[in-house]
């Protein structure tokens, strides 16, 4: 029996002592090192060029984002998310706006929700190509990273469209989106689902079969299913060790219950067949823009209206008294949700990206916890590295597709 | 006479080198041209017209630098290794003959700086004594990026250089010397195959051990996919992590003088050098040349890097016997083409 | 003194120096540079003794193979077991100079004192030169007279190499390597760290979705719903279809 | 002395040899000693060469040769024991392999 009221003994398995013996080289790869995706520092025990030890020490970019989301009010929380996962920020928006909705018992009108889901999912193709790009340059493929880079325009192209901004878009709102769909976007959407399967064909040329590409990544960082269960891994990670969870289907948001795709599952679980995985959901992202685009009603309210929690649209501001004086209240004071607690997860680009909120009545979240995928996929990285060789460390640190802005919060 | 000789030979290497060095210099910028069409990007075009200044602006940039010495450094060797790098790497272009005797002012000038007997064999041991520019510099950094670098290339090259010396052996048993000058010679006869009349280029009598010294030569200079000893996304910048200014500048001019060099010395020793269709001279080894160099480049742009155990398997496991059964098989050739099975 | 003596000597004395370097050096690798430099320029007396094939293999075997493979041997050892540095022992230093000053001594005397005697051979530079040069008059008579002596060098070689992989292969795993992988990281149900019965080799086709054949000669599933492959995993190799 | 003869070799290789058996006495490092080994190897080759030079024989390089492949598989299997003394005993102190004996 565990005695819960003892401290819980920590120990530190022999493979973390910290003195290596003769024959060991301790390496620090990080904080500065060009291929750990930012600022996370990997300490390394080798022995020749095999890893006997990795120790991932993080919190180089901790900026205390929970922290400060106790501290904001829930609306001006939103820029925050997006400086979590910088590179798929919308979908961080995304995660945060459903759980406060949630929280308030309020839904964004249908054709927001159409467009929420057809931002999240070029969201998820772009974050994919930041990933496959640096993936493939960090095992030295130096030529996709900007084939990706170049395609990752279009989307961005897209965002800048519809929100002004590219890279950090704090795109969605409580409620659904207070600005109209600019008229020619949709056709730029289709525009970019038309052409986005010749650029898959072209990375797949440059790597599926490449000899070299499938030398370094066949049979590496092999995660076995239980294993991945076990370390809480969620999105590519799980999936590939064919582990079908995928919150869009296991507990579906949004509307994608009416949406028509199917979640790859890979059955080896090692670095290739996350790549795989990985390429196999862009294509199915792509479906599921054009089945949106298909679907989604071409006008209609974009924002949840007749709430205390959403702020009125500008022209009902403009012209009546109820509305002036709400918006007054919602941006002088806030709006204050009923007091509990709520957690709602999205399938990010990396995994499950959960935001946990309780509420005590007042304008400002009592606890906020983000559960980043890439923080809960990054612990595995010690187990994938054990018997390694040093060259498929920055293999395996790309196949987690971490960033580091999330990680440490 | 013998005095005259030298002099005539001093002149023509003086010559050679800088040609190679300004060469070496146009060789950064077009990489980094044609690296940047393949990948849908510009490349230097801001200096110069096409950026033709890029690689002296660079050049200067570097010299201009701080020379660092890192506080654990063995210092001595660490000022030394990248002058011996950058010293060794072109002397291997003294033996490649780059056209057929100048006649001038009376004299003649053989358009090579030394025809040495053993000219193949000398460029080989310049190659095995190129690592130590390596290895010294990696261990004398006192890094330990530099110091999996500097290991790592020292079993690449030691390596490669076994795959790369025995892949001659059947052109040196084709042509029964080791000057280049006589393996040039014999390959400027032609080969009559029935109605077709062809060079005599070993490329054609020796396919397998082109393929073989190609891959070998890449190795060799440490080229992508065999850059391991410099992996960047790995080691940082293996063997040259702590150095900076003019010493990084002497590594990088290396590397890319044995490019040069090592694409001449295959145009020469399978293509035939200068000899070509119309003309033969030297601009035939420079289009040759500029061929194996643009392949180079390809390979950077297109392949991933290989891991390291992939790389000694591949030299010990493909290649060796691979160059081994070229040998034996050129060799039974040449037999029985001297009657002698 | 003619020139070729004074280069001679040069070359000599920078071999003589870089010789020095070797037992002088505190660190083995600065004794494989004096080594190497020593090694050099031998290689370039033989070039003035008419010996070029030589001069180059001793370039490529010594300077480019077998120090090359000490300096790599030398920055695998850990500098702490460098004994040098924990101090030397005087008194052998003091014997070992003084017997070979001593020997130096007899033995230049005995050298200066008789000249060379023998009888002169064939190969004179002219006789090489109608051969055809060093490299071949060396191959006639290498694969003529010791055609024997070279075979078992050839097998000498094959021996050697086989007795290096042997002494050189490392243990199956270090210990810390086989610790470091039994070791259970977080979970009890770790499979690397208890005896889990061993995934089945083929599932079912999946009951709503299909297989892709995605590349590399790796098969995907493409699941539609969320029930399948949940409690059984897609995983393990796929039956042969 | 003006002219060069085999003397010459003969003395530069007496004193390779004598530096390199000074080395081997007095070093304990195993590396450096295999060094001094293969320098007095080395001293050895220059006597031969110098009188394959003096005598025109080609015989002297040819042994000369044969020195250095002995010189390279005894490299081989010199190192490779280092390697597997270290791994074992974790020194390269000539005066703490005491075991070798036994």
């Amino acid at each position: 029996m565990i005695d819960f009221s003892q401290p819980t003994p920590v120990i530190l398995s022999e493979v973390r002592q910290i003195s290596p013996t003769r024959r060991e080289l301790v390496l620090n790869m990080g904080p500065q090192h060009p291929s750990t995706h930012g600022v996370l520092r990997v300490r390394l025990t080798l022995e020749g060029e095999t890893v006997i030890a990795c120790d991932p020490v993080i919190g180089y970019l901790h900026r205390g984002v929970e922290k400060l989301g106790e501290s904001h009010r829930y609306a001006q929380f939103v820029p925050w998310t997006d400086r979590t996962d910088y590179v798929a920020a919308p979908s961080n928006n995304l995660g945060y706006v459903l759980a406060v909705e949630k929280l308030c018992g309020i839904q964004a009108p249908e054709r927001a929700q159409y467009w929420r889901m057809i931002m999240a999912e070029l969201t998820r193709i772009a974050s994919h190509l930041v990933w496959l790009g640096t993936h493939a340059l960090d095992i030295g493929a130096l030529s996709v990273s900007l084939y990706t880079f170049r395609d990752r325009e279009l989307i961005l192209d897209i965002f800048e469209k519809f929100c002004g901004a590219r890279l950090t878009t704090n795109m969605m709102e409580i409620g659904g989106f207070s600005r109209e769909i600019p008229p020619d976007l949709p056709e730029m959407v289709r525009e970019f689902c038309r052409y986005f399967p010749k650029a898959i064909r072209q990375y797949e040329d440059l790597l599926t079969e490449n000899p070299i590409w499938l030398a370094r990544t066949k049979g590496v960082g092999v995660i076995e299913p239980e294993v991945a269960i076990n370390y809480g891994l969620t999105g590519a990670c799980l999936r590939g060790s064919g582990v079908n969870y995928d919150v869009r289907k296991a507990m579906p948001y949004l509307l994608y219950d009416r949406i028509d795709f199917e979640v790859p599952l890979g059955t080896h679980g090692d670095v290739y067949d996350r790549y795989l995985v990985r390429i196999e959901e862009m294509r199915q992202s792509i479906r599921i823009i054009e089945q949106c685009l298909d679907q989604v009603p071409t006008d209609g309210p974009l924002m949840a209206y007749e709430s205390q929690y959403v702020i009125p649209p500008h022209k009902n501001v403009m012209t009546t008294a109820e509305d002036m004086q709400r918006h007054f209240i919602w941006v002088i004071k806030g709006f204050s949700p009923p007091k509990g607690e709520v957690y709602h997860a999205v399938e990010h680009s990396k995994g499950e990206l959960g935001y946990y909120i309780v509420s005590d009545g007042s304008p400002i979240p009592y606890r906020l916890r983000i559960r980043s995928p890439d923080f809960v996929n990054l612990q595995s990285l010690p187990y994938m590295a054990q018997g390694a060789m040093l060259a498929d460390i920055v293999a395996l640190i790309g196949t987690i597709d971490i960033v580091l802005g999330s990680v440490d919060r | 006479m013998e005095w005259q000789r030298l002099i005539v030979s001093y002149i023509v290497g003086f010559v050679l080198l800088n040609v190679l060095l300004g060469l070496m210099a146009y060789m950064t910028w077009f990489e980094r041209r044609v690296l940047a069409r393949m990948q849908h990007r510009v490349g230097p075009n801001r200096t110069g017209p096409f950026g033709l200044l890029q690689p002296i602006a660079d050049g200067i940039k570097l010299l201009a630098k701080e020379d660092i010495v890192p506080a654990n450094a063995d210092r001595l060797v660490f000022l030394v290794a990248p002058l011996l790098s950058f010293a060794l790497a072109p002397l291997g272009a003294a033996v490649i003959p780059f056209g057929d005797t100048l006649h001038l002012f009376g004299i003649d000038i053989p358009l090579l700086v030394a025809d040495i007997n053993v000219a193949v064999l000398y460029v080989l041991a310049l190659g095995s004594v190129g690592v130590y520019g390596i290895i010294l510099g990696g261990y004398a950094s006192g890094n330990r990026y530099s110091l999996l670098g500097a290991l790592r290339s020292t079993a690449q090259v030691i390596s490669y250089e076994l795959v790369l010396g025995l892949s001659l052996v059947g052109v040196l048993i084709l042509s029964g010397s080791l000057s280049l000058q006589d393996i040039l010679r014999e390959q400027q006869r032609s080969l009559v195959l029935g109605p077709l009349t062809l060079p005599n280029w070993y490329i054609l009598s020796q396919p397998l051990a082109f393929a073989l010294f190609l891959i070998a030569a890449v190795a060799e200079t440490n080229r992508a996919p065999f850059d391991l000893p410099e992996a960047e996304t790995e080691l940082v910048a293996g063997y040259f992590t702590e150095y900076s200014g003019f010493r990084f500048s002497f590594y990088f001019l290396a590397e890319y003088i044995n490019m040069i060099v090592v694409s001449l010395l295959a145009a020469t020793l399978f293509l035939g050098g200068i000899d070509g269709p119309i003309a033969d001279g030297v601009w035939w080894l420079a289009i040759k040349a500029l061929f194996f160099l643009f392949f180079y480049v390809w390979l950077r742009a297109t392949l991933p890097r290989f891991r390291y155990d992939q790389l000694m398997g591949l030299a010990w496991k493909v290649l060796l016997p691979l160059a081994l059964l070229n040998i034996a098989l050129t060799g039974l050739v040449r037999l029985w083409g001297i009657g002698a099975l | 003194m003619t020139v070729q003596v004074l280069v001679f000597w040069l070359l000599a004395l920078v071999a003589i120096l870089g010789a020095l370097g070797v037992v002088a050096a505190r660190n083995p690798i600065h004794s494989a540079i004096g080594l190497v430099l020593s090694f050099l320029n031998v290689a370039a007396i033989y070039l003035i003794a008419r010996a070029e094939f030589l001069a180059v293999v001793q370039v490529i075997v010594y300077a480019g193979a077998v120090i090359v493979l000490v300096v790599f041997v030398t920055m695998l050892v850990h500098p702490d077991d460098l004994p040098e540095f924990h101090g030397r022992r005087p008194l052998r230093i003091a014997t070992g100079l003084v017997l070979g000053l001593a020997l130096l001594a007899e033995v230049s005397a005995a050298i200066l004192a008789h000249g060379l005697r023998g009888t002169p051979g064939p190969w004179t530079d002219d006789t090489i030169a109608a051969v055809g040069g060093n490299t071949r008059a060396l191959g006639q008579v290498l694969y003529s007279d010791f055609m024997l002596a070279i075979q078992l060098t050839a097998l000498l070689l094959l021996a050697a190499t086989i007795g290096a992989i042997a002494l050189a292969r490392p243990e199956a795993v270090s210990e810390r390597l086989a610790a470091a992988r039994r070791v259970m990281t977080i979970s009890l149900a770790h499979p690397r760290g208890l005896d889990q019965p061993a995934l089945p080799a083929a599932l079912p086709e999946p009951q709503n979705g299909r297989v892709k054949e995605a590349g590399g000669g790796r098969p995907i599933v493409l699941a539609r719903t969320a029930d399948e492959f949940t409690e059984q995993p897609a995983w393990g190799e796929w039956r042969a279809r | 002395m003006t002219e060069l003869s085999a003397t010459h070799f003969l003395l530069l290789s007496a004193a390779l040899f004598i530096i390199g058996m000074v080395g081997v006495l007095t070093r304990r490092n195993v590396l450096v000693i295999f060094m001094c080994i293969e320098l007095m190897l080395n001293a050895v080759n220059v006597s031969l060469i110098g009188f394959a030079w003096e005598l025109h024989q080609l015989t002297g390089q040819i042994f000369a040769l044969f020195v250095i492949a002995v010189a390279a598989a005894e490299a081989v299997v010199g190192l490779g024991i280092v390697m597997a003394l270290t791994r074992r005993t974790d020194t390269v102190d000539i005066d703490e392999l005491r075991q070798l004996r036994e």
